[in-house]
């Protein structure tokens, strides 16, 4: 018999290939004029990436004075008096966290329904494609919607009212409304995807041990999903940081936050504002604000607040490199 | 019962869906009560072609009661699908090529790169690619890339200013491919490694699996991605008002490399231009036309993704 | 140089008897002779199950006994794991799952149980180790707790959850750090950590779908311990693929082949008296 | 304690912002709430009663609600702006016509042009108060500008043009014209001391407009901002007092 | 009813010899030694295989006869998998995989073969039948096609084509429509078809894992068959986790626990005489 005995285990770590491409010199020319291609379609991106970044960095510092910050912009027709942005911070966190207040539990109560109870399942099925229009919709038409809708009589709560009664219709409330459909299916998606990568036989275990679909949803699934849940809340967070039609349409107008209403907090969600993108804009040639170096330094902070957001995407998903739900 | 029982949870999770429902419901109902009294006064005539645009337009905000509702939109149509088409074919050649790179080929340290590139380009706001766009790209190609003689061979039709089809189609793709990498990633990903592991078992290269076993798998997932992606580039409203031309133009493909820097405006950008006459009624009702259009179309889009992308789960399973 | 002569397997011919394992033979000789009067815990009656159009169970009727190990065996996808799971109806959150035939437990009907109730009375441990990610405690005192609620207090549950890791055989490895993450556990504790978690409900059957799979050999020896041990407070099924282990320690044996009960009888008798063709080239390893 | 609702006119804000802060150091106690969305959001704002007073940058119209009172408030130069390359002397009301009509393409054909090549032109669009103006004052009821001249959504993307581009010519209100040269007009240079002195014809009006007859705390808001001191110190900054 | 004694598990005990499988015993008591000086098609020299920190394979060294059959067995998650994938470099695939020691095939080192050469030469065929979602004759032909660069007619490819759905037993069943989708075929078909399209590349030795393992007495029994009839043209090395398969197929057997190799040696020997009691007790069925 011709046992072989094994050597005693190694000590140290085996030799690591990390390049198994190595052999694409030995390819066909066809494939080695696509690899090329490939790798300058993914240059190309790195490339646009970088030089959108730089160039608003550039611009940005050259025009990001300290006291932009703030000071609160005004309507005024000489720029060196026209303020800073500070009220338009404001209102982009006030409208992010405004939006995903609504967002997130409408969104993940869809989400776990869907993944969890589903019955009946036409009603599932019609809701899964409701998600799916919602996120195809484009925000100008949310905006005209939202023109159109939230004028009516009944909903004077969400902004103000003139007298008789007349719903004025735009708000800083109504913008987070409207917003909170633009972040919904981001959350939704990723709430799911969350669910659905928890194993089956994890939650089978609740369901083995007597517990309702409730009591398992609450205790396991949940928690397990938290890390999806909160993906989906930053790329949803970015999405209405990013808004310009709907604010634009629905914010107002107003430079500053201008509160409305009798409730100290609420009031200011009630009144009209602008955000970083409306300023952006209304700054940039778009608009009559006229000042694009301060459109500059504004959207610096916004490209900054979208970095910001990735970066807080890249650390919840742990760079699993999933590209999912950017949609 | 408890709390957490399923009968009491179930429906009031599922009323959740249900609200979403409702506001779709909402949404078509208000958009098309509001966009009706264009399309009745047009017919399908609405669709077709037939005097300048600008002009009904024009017309259209001016008129007095009884109110005046002419519009030949057939432009503004044509715009919209040169322009959302035009990124949608670009940004397929390119998504496709990303995706392969990122899934097959980048070395590990530039896909740590590009994943989060394609996330930040997907999460650049449109008033900055709007930004640059009209502050760099436009004052470039109308310095650079557009000679007087091509705009005096066209100036009795059009004038060119550099806010062109081609500037609204190469940032249109920007922003769509994203979306595009990101489906077509996930399904390259998701092609069943026995597939591929498969094919290079049997001694074909990186480059033929990827295309003869991992695009040909993906190609429903290429599909829905163009299809969504299409969806958004119909509804990219800011950045195309701040680039497209400010004027309704249909580009004639019979001006050679001209038909690139000829103006558009797609629905969407039209909306943006004429917002401030919203409140006047049969201007508005036009532009909630507009909307109704893309709607519509979007609508229809993204059920198609969806089911695509649905069959395409089942064929994965 | 010639290969040596092909070896066929010869399908469908008269089976010959099949060797109990070498090692364990003189006890299962001298094992006794069950009782024939073993009180009934549940009975499957004619059941079918399909998924969609494809029939996972055929027909199948079969008793399980209080004070004894059922074991199924069958090859892969012959519907071991979708009969177990119908046991405790979690067969039924599988959409399109259709049932039919009846299952009962004790006299009653499954369908006329609460659900919740009788999934704490037949419970379930899984072929992955599957504890929650909590700590060990929270996993045990988990199917004590009221639904979703986490306000009973740590003192009251001390005592059930205790006596759970004890008969699990867990209680002397972990019993001093029972706030340790349950998944930092090894594999054998994991499972050992789940068969807990089963008991804490105190169920009256307990349902095994090839927990000692993923495990290595010592894990496996503590696990069809206690599993001996178990058998005498309630009933047991076991699925397994390990044929040696349904011999070891099976006392009744159910071999199922393409949805079908092709043979049930006492363990001995399956593998050394197999009454079909089937079974005999099964126990025997002609294929699965 | 009262309140007053606005909206309105983009051109308008500016002032109007001026004008609450001077009204406030009178009246803290009144607390005023002004959004933006152009002239017509707040023509049509005015008219369904969402505020009480809507801005205007633009002259009441046919199509425009009934009941409504116009209000004028100030007024406001209009500049036909061509780059700096191309400082002509003078553009007459002719030249303007033939040149926005479409009917002269090419800057050799404009007496006094410095540049050489097709013009281009930068108009605004429909429903802005500017191109209203325009319209009124410079091309005369029956003419009409031609249709493809680049339509802007704001008088900063018609300098932003006019800045970048030598043969861009268009027209913007008096305070957007820096960057660019704005041309004198009938012979008078387009500034705001001309605007004012009533030589330079280019002006155009802004109006509150209400629901009927101002009443109660607007009225007192309208006939403040009307007071002449009001006038000649807030309006005179940028623009030319109404009367 | 007192239950039945508890019968243990013994771990570490000296060991008992084996039975070879009863119907088969005839036949392999008969079967000729194998020639010492069989052809060495393939060596693994001290081959260690991690995936990051987790060594999965560790200082095996072993070798790949030309006209033999070698078995690899072993409990799950032993390494099996991994050795045969290292084979024809598979193994890379796995991002942190990485690899000590050395493979040679036929004097050369595996590392200066070009890969897709070597891949063609030592061709695999998986648990899974993994056929692709092509037609049959896309599927067989699509080694060959992508071993140029320039687009083959199909009138060229069909006799290699149908010579390798002959060696693969195929032929008479599907010749007649092979532009039949293959994810059409039934299990056992898609196996074989899965060993024709490894076969058409001509390869010079086979890599089988747990081919059988998802499929139905007929069908093992045919490829089992079809395996003893190509091992005269090539090396053939194959994983099974069925110990009867083993037997009935394996000229030589390799058993390996956690990583390592812990016996080599012809059949007849490793499951009659181990010398180790980790391959005694795996082999009689205590464990895996
Ligand atoms: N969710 C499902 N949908 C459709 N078919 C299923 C589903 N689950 C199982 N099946 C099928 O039902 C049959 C029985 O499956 P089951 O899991 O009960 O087999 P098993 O005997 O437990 O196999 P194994 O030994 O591999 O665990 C199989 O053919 C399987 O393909
Ligand atoms: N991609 C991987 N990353 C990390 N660990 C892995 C990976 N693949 C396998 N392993 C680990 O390496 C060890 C050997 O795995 P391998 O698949 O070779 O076992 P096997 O003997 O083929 O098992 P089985 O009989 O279940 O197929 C296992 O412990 C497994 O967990
Ligand atoms: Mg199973
Ligand atoms: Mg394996
Ligand atoms: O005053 P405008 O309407 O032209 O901005």
């Amino acid at each position: 018999m011709t046992a072989i005995q094994s050597p005693p285990p190694r000590q140290d770590r085996p030799r690591l290939r990390t390049d198994p491409s190595g052999s694409w010199r030995a390819w066909p020319l066809r494939d080695r004029i696509l690899l090329g291609l490939c790798w300058a379609a993914g240059l190309f991106l790195i490339f646009v990436a970088a030089a959108i970044t730089l160039y608003m960095a550039f611009k940005g510092i050259q025009f990001l004075r300290p006291n932009l910050l703030w000071t609160r912009p005004e309507a005024a027709i000489d720029q060196s008096k026209s303020g800073g942005f500070l009220d338009p911070m404001l209102g982009t966190l006030l409208i992010i966290v405004g939006a995903l207040a609504i967002a997130a539990p409408l969104g993940i109560a869809t989400a776990v329904w869907l993944t969890e109870y589903g019955k009946p399942t036409w009603l599932a099925r019609m809701v899964e494609s409701g998600v799916e229009v919602i996120a195809g919709t484009p925000a100008i038409v949310l905006a005209l919607f939202g023109l159109a809708f939230f004028s009516q009589g009944g909903l004077g709560f969400l902004s103000t009212t003139g007298e008789g009664g007349a719903v004025f219709g735009r708000s800083l409330l109504i913008c987070c409304t409207v917003l909170s459909l633009e972040a919904l299916p981001m959350i939704v998606g990723a709430t799911r995807e969350g669910l659905m990568s928890t194993p089956r036989h994890v939650r089978e275990a609740s369901y083995a041990l007597g517990k309702t679909r409730a009591a398992t949803i609450h205790r396991v699934l949940l928690p397990t999903a938290r890390p999806n849940i909160a993906t989906g809340c930053a790329l949803g967070m970015g999405r209405v940081a990013g808004d310009t039609a709907v604010v634009l349409l629905l914010g107002g107008g107003t430079l500053q936050l201008a509160a409305n209403g009798s409730i100290p907090g609420l009031n200011t969600l009630q009144g009209t504002g602008s955000t970083l993108t409306t300023y952006v804009y209304a700054n940039s040639p778009s608009g009559e604000g006229g000042a694009p170096e301060k459109a500059y330094a504004a959207a610096f902070l916004l490209l900054l607040l979208v970095l910001a957001l990735n970066w807080a995407v890249d650390r919840i998903a742990r760079g699993d490199g999933r590209l999912g739900w950017i949609r | 019962m408890s709390w957490w029982s399923d009968r009491r949870v179930g429906p009031a999770l599922g009323s959740a869906g249900v609200l979403v429902l409702l506001i779709i419901a909402g949404m078509a109902v208000y958009v098309t009560k509001e966009a009706w009294p264009s399309f009745s006064a047009n017919g399908l005539a609405w669709f077709g072609s037939g005097g300048d645009a600008n002009v009904q337009l024009a017309e259209i905000f001016r008129s007095a009661p009884p109110f005046e509702y002419t519009l030949r939109a057939w432009p503004l149509v044509y715009g919209t699908a040169l322009a959302a088409g035009g990124a949608v074919v670009a940004g397929l050649v390119l998504s496709i090529l990303a995706a392969l790179y990122i899934v097959a080929f980048a070395p590990p340290s530039i896909t740590r790169i590009l994943e989060p590139v394609v996330r930040l380009l997907a999460g650049v706001p449109s008033v900055i690619y709007g930004l640059i766009g009209v502050l760099v790209l436009v004052p470039f190609v109308n310095d650079h890339l557009i000679s007087t003689e091509r705009k005096e061979s066209v100036f009795y039709v059009i004038q060119l200013t550099g806010q062109s089809l081609l500037i609204a189609t190469a940032l249109l793709t920007i922003m769509i491919v994203p979306i595009m990498i990101s489906i077509a990633v996930d399904a390259l990903r998701s092609v069943p490694s026995s597939w591929t592991e498969g094919a290079l078992a049997l001694g074909a290269n990186r480059m033929r699996v990827m295309w003869t076993i991992g695009l040909r798998a993906s190609r429903p997932a290429l599909v829905a991605g163009a299809v969504l992606a299409l969806a958004r580039a119909l509804g990219e409203a800011i950045m195309l008002a701040m680039v497209s031309g400010g004027v309704i133009f249909s580009p004639n493909l019979l001006d050679g490399p001209t038909f690139f820097f000829e103006p558009i405006q797609p629905f969407a950008a039209a909306i943006v231009q004429g917002a401030e006459g919203i409140t006047v009624k049969p201007f508005g009702s036009t532009l909630f036309a507009f909307a109704a259009v893309i709607m519509v179309s979007s609508v229809g889009l993204s059920i198609t993704g969806s089911v695509v992308r649905r069959r395409l789960r089942k064929f994965a399973a | 140089m010639p290969p040596p002569p092909i070896r066929r397997i010869v399908v469908d011919a008269p089976h010959v008897p099949v060797a109990p394992p070498e090692p364990l033979e003189a006890a299962v000789r001298a094992r006794p002779r069950l009782a024939t009067d073993a009180v009934e815990r549940m009975r499957v009656e004619d059941l079918t199950i399909a998924y969609g159009p494809k029939v996972a169970v055929n027909g199948v009727t079969l008793p399980v006994h209080q004070g004894e190990v059922l074991a199924l065996i069958g090859p892969s996808g012959c519907g071991k794991t979708t009969l177990l799971r119908s046991l405790n109806r979690l067969v039924e959150l599988t959409p399109g799952a259709g049932r039919g035939g009846k299952i009962v437990l004790d006299g009653d009907d499954v369908d006329v149980i609460e659900v919740t109730d009788l999934r704490r009375r037949v419970s379930m441990v899984f072929q992955q180790p599957n504890p929650f990610p909590m700590s060990i405690f929270d996993n045990v005192a988990y199917a004590l707790r009221e639904q979703g609620s986490k306000r009973v207090k740590r003192s009251e549950l001390m005592a059930p959850v205790r006596s759970a890791l004890e008969r699990a055989g867990l209680w002397d490895e972990v019993g001093d750090d029972l706030d340790r993450p349950a998944l930092r556990m090894s594999g054998g504790q994991q499972q050992r950590l789940c068969i807990a978690r089963a008991l804490a409900a105190n169920p009256e059957v307990l349902l095994l779908d090839e927990p000692c799979s993923a495990l290595d050999p010592r894990s496996t020896a503590i696990i069809e311990e206690l599993i001996l041990q178990l058998r005498e407070e309630l009933a047991v099924v076991i699925v397994t693929h390990n044929l040696q282990q349904a011999y070891r320690i099976g006392d009744r044996v159910a071999f199922m082949y393409l949805g079908e009960l092709v043979e049930y009888g006492l363990a001995a008798d399956v593998f050394e008296r197999p009454e079909h063709t089937r079974t005999a080239e099964y126990v025997s390893g002609a294929f699965g | 304690q009262s309140k007053i609702l606005m909206s309105g006119s983009t051109s308008v804000y500016p002032l109007t912002v001026d004008l609450i802060k001077a009204y406030k150091k009178k009246n803290p106690n009144t607390k005023f709430s002004v959004s933006q969305g152009g002239s017509d959001v707040g023509i049509g704002d005015v008219a369904r009663k969402r505020v009480n007073i809507g801005a205007s940058s633009r002259d009441q119209q046919a199509g425009d609600p009934g009941g409504l009172t116009f209000t004028k408030i100030a007024r406001d130069g209009i500049c036909v702006v061509t780059n700096p390359a191309n400082s002509i002397a003078n553009l007459s009301q002719q030249n303007v016509q033939d040149i926005f009509a479409g009917k002269v393409r090419r800057w050799e054909d404009v007496p006094g042009s410095k540049v050489t090549g097709p013009i281009a032109l930068n108009v605004r669009t429909e429903s802005s108060g500017t191109q209203d103006a325009f319209r009124n004052i410079f091309m005369g009821p029956s003419l009409r500008v031609t249709p493809s001249a680049s339509q802007k959504a704001t008088n900063g993307l018609v300098q932003a043009a006019v800045q970048n581009d030598k043969n861009a010519i268009g027209y913007v209100d008096i305070n957007f014209i820096s960057g660019t040269y704005p041309v004198p007009y009938k012979g008078v240079a387009c500034n705001l001391r001309n605007a004012k002195s009533g030589q330079y014809p280019g002006v155009r009006n802004f109006w509150y407009v209400t629901v009927g007859a101002p009443k109660g705390e607007v009225k007192k808001f309208i006939d403040f901002a009307r007071s002449s001191s009001v006038q000649s110190s807030v309006v005179a900054k940028h623009y030319v007092p109404f009367k």
